[in-house]
């Protein structure tokens, strides 16, 4: 794709890890020590302290939608709408969706993770754009002000979907600030997906050639592809919401003519590869974590690169998927349906990839681990479950119901999250030089496996029977289930809120981090924990491919 | 990565014009003339060879890395995408014989 | 309140069947690979567990046979769910001949309902068992959805245009009518029931319900009131084109273009009346969209339909309903399910 | 995009004041300069291409409706900003090229102009809207077919065409708004001395992104003024 720098692949074997580089003196200064006060913060182009702010924001608005989260199962827990009225009851899903959606899981790994480890995990002293860079975390600040104002000023009843002509013509709720907030922080990811794929491509250090980056990286390639392609689209589309209800413009209205369903196509045009924005990235954390903790390579490396691309590439042909029942054509339904199964094909792989590096590994129980594993199958049932909503005849009956709401919240929450939180532990100490308290992070992982389980797995079973989303108030056979899924609802949010507290802990008890903790690949574990403003003393050049655990001389292929 | 810059002729910059407004001007006859169901292509036909010349020429891409055409060829492809999507709904709406189907 | 878990609902509908054995394959498959994959990964992470902290493993690089069967496999298995599937949803797409004809309007919040023969209902919908039932729906506002969950059937209703659906129930018995697609404040208060009965029960159902003008008859007056017979004269002699035997058949355009005339092309040209001229006529009509409401365009669509024309009309009026397909009231005790 | 000099912040080697710390040469950080704008125009192109969709739509679904609205669009001034534009891009992609060879007067002078041309398309733009106003030809709750010899239903989705007329060309005319200044800015910088043959990276990512917003217009025109004129 680019012209190489440096070595190429054929050189002979060497040490696994040049002494020089393995274990540099602790310096004096790092990223976080270089200067203190706020200014030195709220003014940074350093990439590692951008995605720390954005790290305190994500986790701010993560718990502000979890609130909301717990007053929707709250309020399920009995089959009357009696906590809370039925227009609060929708405001508090819509909020808690866009909240979740647009503001914490599309930016959490990318601009969290990926902003901090992406430059050094090229060796790159920083992204190619700095300011740039700080520009998107300012424009999500602004995009969540509008969207927390569109809140506080009585909030959004549309669902995060937007569907028209609800949303252009009949709500009475503040669409045109939450719109504009979610189109203005549109524009946050546009420019962090920019400034990933030039870095990417422009910045490798000598002898990092495109396969031997770590499938992090490829990950995150992928996604900033869909950052870069889909997002403008969703811009455009909520931006003639805002102008429809504000001008009385009448694209989407069916009295003048417009169709509604195209505003479906054009919401999930984005809105679908969107899904892959949230899981893409988490998918490169864990191949990070299955290869670091089996101390092993990741089985069929190129595969599991490549299927990032395709899951990037087809995601963008099968939003129609989400219109079986809507009025979309039968034959159109036909061919979103067919695109959609294929699609599977490149996640199964992955999945088929991670479990067999294991085989004959050096598995190792830490917590990132334990998310890693926990990811791995709560990925499977939730792809899996995709299965029955791809296929025509049988998402007729499931889609719109709860069975919806049980399979994206297994790729969302259960994917995404436990990646999240996965890569949070596993790269904590390089972030902030400090180890986490192992005991509590490993119960806490366990907490949040079972807790999501009980959740959300009766929702599937409830979504089958019948119970349609966004029911304020529902018929009392679905009691039991509702009442199982607010239970387990109420382990999880323990489950989340364990790391926030020991993980704030160690930042200032936590026992000091070696610059290699894990004993892990890669060029983030070369430099110190934590870095320095620049990431490296000397311009790394990589001598080897990726996740190099032993001599390449030992490797045999099966 | 190619550090020289290519520096371009204004001559060519001013043929590039010059076939642009001679263009525009083709597609405004273009369009007084009844072509039947041609109309349509000619006139996309000519602002494509417009945007092509523009692209080429004064935006570089001639003279740009192929990253730069592999960005331009990226947005093409998906903006395809999008439409035929959308229009392969909309032209097979009816086709199994009733309404909404 | 709910003593026992129930995980499967009832089935009601020929469809309900189908549907479940797809849903039982795929839980099948589900559970093979998850599984699979749970039990390998445990039994890895557990046999080739870290004994030792500078364990180095052997390295192993990947395996092109078994890329490609882990991708084969799964590609055939999910290429048998898309066939199975798809045919299902046409089976479902596709409305069986004769069936017993509904009409449908969403409104925030309820959902109305017209039988041929005039029986208006709201939030509730009577059907014999044994017969094809075509719902023709549209919405006065947002877009609704109407799912039966025992029936395995759900349709969008869209503001502005047609949608169809149809199922044939099969089991006696109350079930639940749902709006499953979010439609604002009292979206889950906008739910009632579909009554199945048995042949003999619905007909005396009927007759209870008669008003004495046919869902037909109330268009053909509107058809007055509107004048808009002064125009569409059954002699030919009119300005607009003669509508008896035209529905269901093909129609050539002013443009050259032939559209079939079903509903919502006859709901298209009252309220969009210059958007597919007939060959031959000027586009003089006025629209009567804001002057004739839903359930008012489909009484018009029902009598332009009783005017006759295509075979899927008229026979299937007769057959299927026992509601008469034009004005008189319908004799109520006649048996039923002759649909074949 | 990458233009204010923090290479001081960056020790002791000796650099061009114009390179940021993080990049090794001038012309690698031109490099990803120039791929960052392409990636940011093929974002722009989505972004329109939201519109451009749901313009094949409705013109296929409202042909008749989209010609008669399309002939009571202005075809001189559509033509003439057509041209204005192009002249522009022309007096952008000279001034890119004076800077190239370091001709400071003959940058701005070029520069200025293309402000100019800019400032004449919006000018012409804002008249064609006002003499939509006047008709009632905006979309809302004011509109009024009868200008487009629309009888009643087909005057609703005529009412679409003008939305879309007004999406399309207002989100062009943003656009161009947005552009004026930074030219500006560019003008101003390459005045101060602030360019090289070198460096010069800003007035070419500028041209890049004047040069995209002339492409746009090069398909709106086309697509908006000349639909069915031959009729």
């Amino acid at each position: 794709m680019t012209t190489q720098i440096g070595p190429g692949t054929g050189e002979p074997p060497r040490p696994p890890l040049p002494p020089a580089l393995s274990e540099p003196p602790p310096p004096r200064v790092n990223y976080l020590n270089v200067a203190y006060g706020v200014k030195s913060w709220l003014l940074t182009t350093d990439h590692k302290r951008i995605a720390l702010l954005y790290l305190a924001s994500v986790t701010l608005m993560f718990f502000l939608g979890g609130a909301f989260a717990v007053l929707i199962r709250l309020e399920l827990v009995t089959p009357a709408g009696d906590l809370v009225q039925s227009e609060t009851y929708n405001k508090l899903f819509t909020m808690h969706g866009i909240i979740m959606v647009f503001f914490f899981l599309i930016p959490s790994i990318p601009a969290v993770l990926g902003n901090f480890l992406i430059p050094i995990m090229i060796g790159a002293r920083d992204l190619a754009f700095p300011r740039l860079n700080l520009l998107s975390w300012y424009i999500y600040v602004f995009g969540a002000a509008f969207t927390v104002y569109a809140l506080v000023s009585g909030g959004v009843d549309t669902g995060w979907t937007f569907y028209a002509p609800y949303s252009t013509t009949y709500s009475n709720t503040h669409v045109i600030a939450a719109g504009l907030g979610i189109f203005i922080n549109g524009f946050s990811s546009i420019l962090t997906g920019l400034n990933f794929i030039v870095t990417i491509h422009r910045m490798r250090a000598p002898g990092l050639t495109w396969f031997r980056l770590p499938l992090f990286v490829w990950a995150h390639y992928a996604t900033s592809l869909i950052f870069v392609l889909g997002t403008p689209v969703i811009a455009i589309t909520l931006l003639t919401v805002v102008l429809e209800r504000a001008l009385h413009l009448g694209i989407y209205d069916p009295r003048l003519g417009g169709d509604p369903i195209l505003f479906q196509h054009l919401f999930w045009f984005y809105s679908h590869p969107a899904v892959y924005i949230m899981i893409l990235p988490a998918m490169g954390v864990v191949s990070e974590l299955v290869s670091c903790f089996s101390r092993k390579r990741i089985f069929g490396y190129p595969v599991v690169a490549m299927s990032s691309l395709a899951i990037a590439v087809i995601g963008f042909l099968v939003w129609g998927h989400h219109m079986f029942v809507s009025g979309q054509s039968t034959y159109a339904g036909l061919i979103f349906s067919f695109l959609s199964f294929l699609v599977a094909i490149p996640s199964a792989i992955k999945v088929f990839n991670w479990t067999a590096t294991l085989y004959k590994g050096s598995v190792s129980w830490d917590t990132p681990m334990l998310y890693a594993i926990g990811f791995v199958g709560l990925f499977t049932i939730g792809g899996l479950t995709g299965l029955f909503l791809a296929s025509l005849g049988l998402d007729v009956h499931v889609t719109d119901t709860y069975f919806v709401v049980a399979h994206f919240h297994y790729i969302m929450v259960g994917g995404a999250i436990m990646g999240y939180l996965g890569g949070i532990h596993f790269w904590w100490p390089k972030i902030t030089g400090r180890l986490y308290p192992e005991m509590w992070a490993r119960v806490a992982a366990v907490i949040v496996f079972a807790g999501f389980n009980l959740t959300f797995f009766p929702q599937f079973i409830l979504g089958y029977l019948g119970m349609p989303r966004r029911y304020h108030a529902y018929p009392e056979e679905f009691q039991v289930l509702n009442v199982m899924s607010s239970a387990g609802a109420s382990i999880l949010g323990l489950g989340y809120l364990l790391p926030m507290i020991y993980l704030v802990w160690s930042m200032r008890y936590g026992p000091k981090a070696s610059a290699n903790p894990w004993q892990a690949k890669g060029l983030e574990w070369q430099t110190a924990s934590p870095p320095i403003t620049e990431n490296f003393e000397r311009q790394p050049v990589v001598p080897e491919e990726a996740y190099q655990y032993a001599p390449e001389s030992e490797a045999r292929v099966v | 990565m190619s550090s020289s810059e290519h520096i371009v002729s204004p001559v060519v910059y001013v043929g590039v014009f010059l076939a642009l407004m001679a263009l525009t001007g083709l597609t405004v006859f273009a369009s007084t003339v009844d072509l039947g169901m041609w109309n349509t292509p000619v006139a996309l036909l000519i602002a494509v060879t417009k945007a092509v010349l523009v692209v080429l020429f004064f935006m570089h891409l001639k003279y740009s890395s192929r990253l730069a055409s592999l960005a331009v060829g990226a947005a093409l492809l998906w903006l395809l995408l999008l439409i035929a999507g959308v229009v392969a709904d909309y032209l097979s709406r009816g086709w199994v014989g009733s309404p909404g189907t | 309140m709910g003593a026992e878990l129930p995980l499967f609902p009832v089935q009601a509908s020929t469809m309900a069947g189908r549907v479940d054995a797809l849903y039982a394959f795929l839980i099948t498959v589900s559970v093979f690979f998850g599984l699979l994959i749970a039990v390998t990964l445990v039994s890895f992470a557990i046999r080739y567990r870290r004994r030792s902290r500078d364990e180095r493993p052997q390295p192993i690089e990947g395996s092109v046979a078994l890329e490609v069967a882990w991708s084969a496999i799964p590609l055939g298995i999910v290429m048998v769910i898309f066939l199975w599937g798809a045919d299902l949803f046409f089976a479902m797409a596709r409305v069986p001949p004769a069936p017993m004809e509904v009409y449908v309007v969403g409104k925030r919040w309820m959902w109305k309902t017209q039988h041929l023969g005039g029986q208006r209902e709201i939030n509730e919908l009577h059907v014999p068992v044994g017969v094809p039932v075509k719902l023709t729906m549209t919405s006065e506002d947002v877009i609704h959805s109407f799912f039966v969950p025992a029936f395995r059937m759900k349709k969008d209703v869209v503001p502005g245009r047609y949608a169809t659906a149809w199922f044939q129930a099969t089991r006696a018995g109350t079930y639940h009518l749902f709006c499953a697609e979010y439609c604002g404040t009292k979206h889950s208060g906008m739910i009632g029931s579909v009554t199945v009965m048995e042949p003999a029960a619905f007909q005396a159902w009927l007759a209870g319900g008669a008003t004495g003008t046919s869902l037909a008859a109330a268009g053909e007056k509107l058809f007055q009131d509107l004048a808009c017979i002064t125009c569409h004269r059954s002699d030919s002699e009119g300005r607009g084109p003669r509508l008896e035997g035209v529905f269901g058949q093909p129609v050539t355009l002013a443009s050259g273009e032939r559209v079939v005339a079903d509903e919502a092309y006859v709901r298209e040209s009252i309220v969009n009346p210059t958007a597919k001229v007939v060959a031959g006529f000027q586009p003089v009509m006025p629209t009567y969209q804001g002057l004739v409401n839903e359930e008012g365009l489909m009484q018009l669509v029902a009598y332009v339909k009783s005017l006759g024309g295509a075979a899927t009309v008229g026979p299937g009026a007769a057959l299927a309903s026992p509601a008469p397909a034009a004005a008189s009231p319908a004799p109520p005790p006649r048996p039923k399910g002759q649909g074949r | 995009m990458s233009s204010v000099a923090d290479a001081a912040a960056h020790g002791a080697e000796r650099h061009h004041p114009d390179l940021v710390h993080h990049f090794e040469s001038l012309p690698a950080q031109k490099e990803a300069a120039t791929l960052g704008m392409w990636v940011f125009i093929a974002q722009e192109v989505m972004f329109f291409g939201g519109l451009f969709a749901a313009y094949t739509i409705y013109r296929h679904l409202y042909f008749h409706a989209f010609v008669q609205s399309s002939r009571h669009l202005n075809l001189p001034l559509g033509a003439i900003n057509t041209a204005v534009l192009i002249c522009s891009s022309l007096t952008m992609a000279m001034g890119v090229h004076a800077s190239a060879l370091g001709r400071r007067r003959a940058t701005v002078a070029w520069l200025l102009l293309t402000v100019a041309l800019g400032s004449v398309f919006l000018g012409i733009k804002a008249v064609e809207y006002k003499d939509k106003f006047e008709h009632h030809l905006v979309p809302g709750e004011s509109f009024q077919a009868e200008e487009l010899h629309l009888e009643g239903p087909a005057a609703r989705p005529a009412q679409i065409f003008y939305s879309l007329y007004f999406a399309m060309t207002g989100l062009h005319a943003a656009h161009m708004v947005v552009g004026i200044p930074i030219i500006l800015t560019i003008a101003w910088m390459a005045h101060r001395g602030r360019f090289s043959p070198e460096y010069h990276t800003p007035v070419e990512m500028t041209g890049l992104y004047w040069h995209f917003v002339d492409i746009i217009w090069i398909f709106l025109f086309p697509l908006l003024y000349l639909i069915g004129r031959h009729h």
